[in-house]
């Protein structure tokens, strides 16, 4: 399949979650990936930009969510970004059940399902400036027809 | 926006039956309808059917759990039936099967609700 | 529905015509729109993005093609832009038939499809440039429900 | 890619069924394997069955007529049968119906392309 990118940016407004799954999906269909891994990839995009709107711009609709999804031959590379108010303990974070919204009902498993999915994550984040979770996966070199 | 909820009561049992994709968006409507039926305080248990979910994402989770928590403070049970692979591999990843029971039917998980 | 927006870009590959239809459609999905209101903004996409992939870059696929969507209540604004050659004539090449690649088997009626379907569409070209389609289509209000 | 073709030689008439949308990306595929069915000199008429095609633009449309000018040459017919109202709606727009002819199913094509 060679090599291909795409960027997609929209309004942090939590009805475009269902639309950024739906994109990065049929992006990612290029590779002929499995059900299981069309569902991967959905959800930790579902995680990270339900982050990004409930963190990162505490559901202010004027910011602004930024994809860049890109594969080369079978590697997958995924970053979801924010320009919201950072994370002040990306180590505390990344752990199971830590949330920082209780009072939302929140899981604390979003980072911990976007771990488990992908085959490696990078968070990087600043305080004021913003948050930005790189994912990558290998797909299986078999489903790649065409 | 393929998503739906119907609510029915089998005795004291609330059944939500859920259908597409559940996650922030769609939880937060889950939510209020279900706390809604709640504060009419005549739900003793609360059964999930999950059969048409497509979809689930931490979201749901946390919105299920919150149900959870709920339901309990007032003595009653939560069960979860008939889940598709997807969202049993996010059930799986949380550790969510520790506290809550899931089974194969509706039937199945009525009648273990209603066991003392 | 309030106002929304989103900005796709993407690598100009043939490959990518039927992900960047489904992504607007995706995202317009939003205004419940009628089977064919989504099929009318499939072909539009389809329309202007081959014409970047074909005219504008000449299937130079280092391109990036751009496209803009953005609503405020049922009023739809779709763009599409490349930076390709651009067009020489605008003029002709709005006309029915006009096509300055028959050998390809162009049918010269991209702009005619475009035209039909939206209520109204502007095309501004600077040679060496680019190409940038705006079109505009107010959907029917007693589909917005939510 | 959910597109497919499907070839089928009728006496001297070949079927060229297709389904999933029909863009440029496609439409050079379909004329590739056609053209290649072509150039073996043995098909006289061409008959695109288009009851699965869910989606169409001008592409498919150029591929179309470039098939179309091609069976020509060769003093040969050309008909479409079992349109659905998106790709109905690209024809119409296209004036195409003016110089190809549409039927409601494959046999009644079959049989007026037969007609000499
Ligand atoms: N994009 C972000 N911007 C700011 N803070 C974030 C962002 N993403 C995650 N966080 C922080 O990391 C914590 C853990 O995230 P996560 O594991 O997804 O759980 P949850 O979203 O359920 O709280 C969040 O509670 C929040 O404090
Ligand atoms: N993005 C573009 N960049 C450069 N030239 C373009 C672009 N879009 C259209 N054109 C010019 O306009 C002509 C007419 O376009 P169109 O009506 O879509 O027909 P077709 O694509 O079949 O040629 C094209 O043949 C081309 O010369």
């Amino acid at each position: 399949m060679g090599a291909n990118f795409m960027k997609l940016q929209f309004a942090a407004k939590s009805e475009n979650e269902s639309f950024a799954r739906v994109a990065v999906a049929s992006f990612i269909s290029q590779l002929d990936p499995t059900l299981e891994e069309i569902n991967d990839i959905k959800t930790v995009v579902s995680e990270a930009v339900t982050n990004s709107i409930i963190h990162g711009y505490e559901e202010d609709e004027k910011g602004i969510v930024t994809i860049y999804v890109s594969y080369d031959g079978e590697m997958v590379e995924l970053t979801i970004e924010d320009n919201g108010k950072g994370i002040e303990d990306v180590e505390s974070a990344l752990q199971p059940l830590y949330t920082t919204k209780p009072e939302l009902e929140r899981s604390g498993m979003g980072f911990t399902i976007m771990e488990n999915l992908m085959d490696d994550m990078e968070v990087e984040s600043k305080i004021g400036e913003g948050t930005k979770v790189v994912l990558r996966k290998r797909f299986a070199i078999n489903n790649t027809v065409n | 926006m393929n998503f739906n909820i119907t609510l029915e009561m089998v005795r004291n049992t609330l059944i939500v039956r859920l259908e597409g994709e559940l996650d922030h968006h769609t939880s937060e409507m889950v939510r209020e309808k279900i706390d809604k039926e709640l504060a009419k305080g005549i739900v003793k248990n609360l059964l999930f059917n999950l059969e048409h979910l497509t979809f689930m994402d931490s979201s749901g989770l946390g919105m299920l759990l919150g149900r959870y928590k709920k339901i309990r403070q007032s003595e009653g049970k939560m069960s979860i039936c008939c889940l598709q692979p997807s969202v049993y591999k996010i059930f799986e990843l949380s550790g969510i099967f520790k506290i809550l029971s899931v089974f194969e039917n509706e039937s199945e998980a009525i009648e273990a609700l209603e066991v003392a």
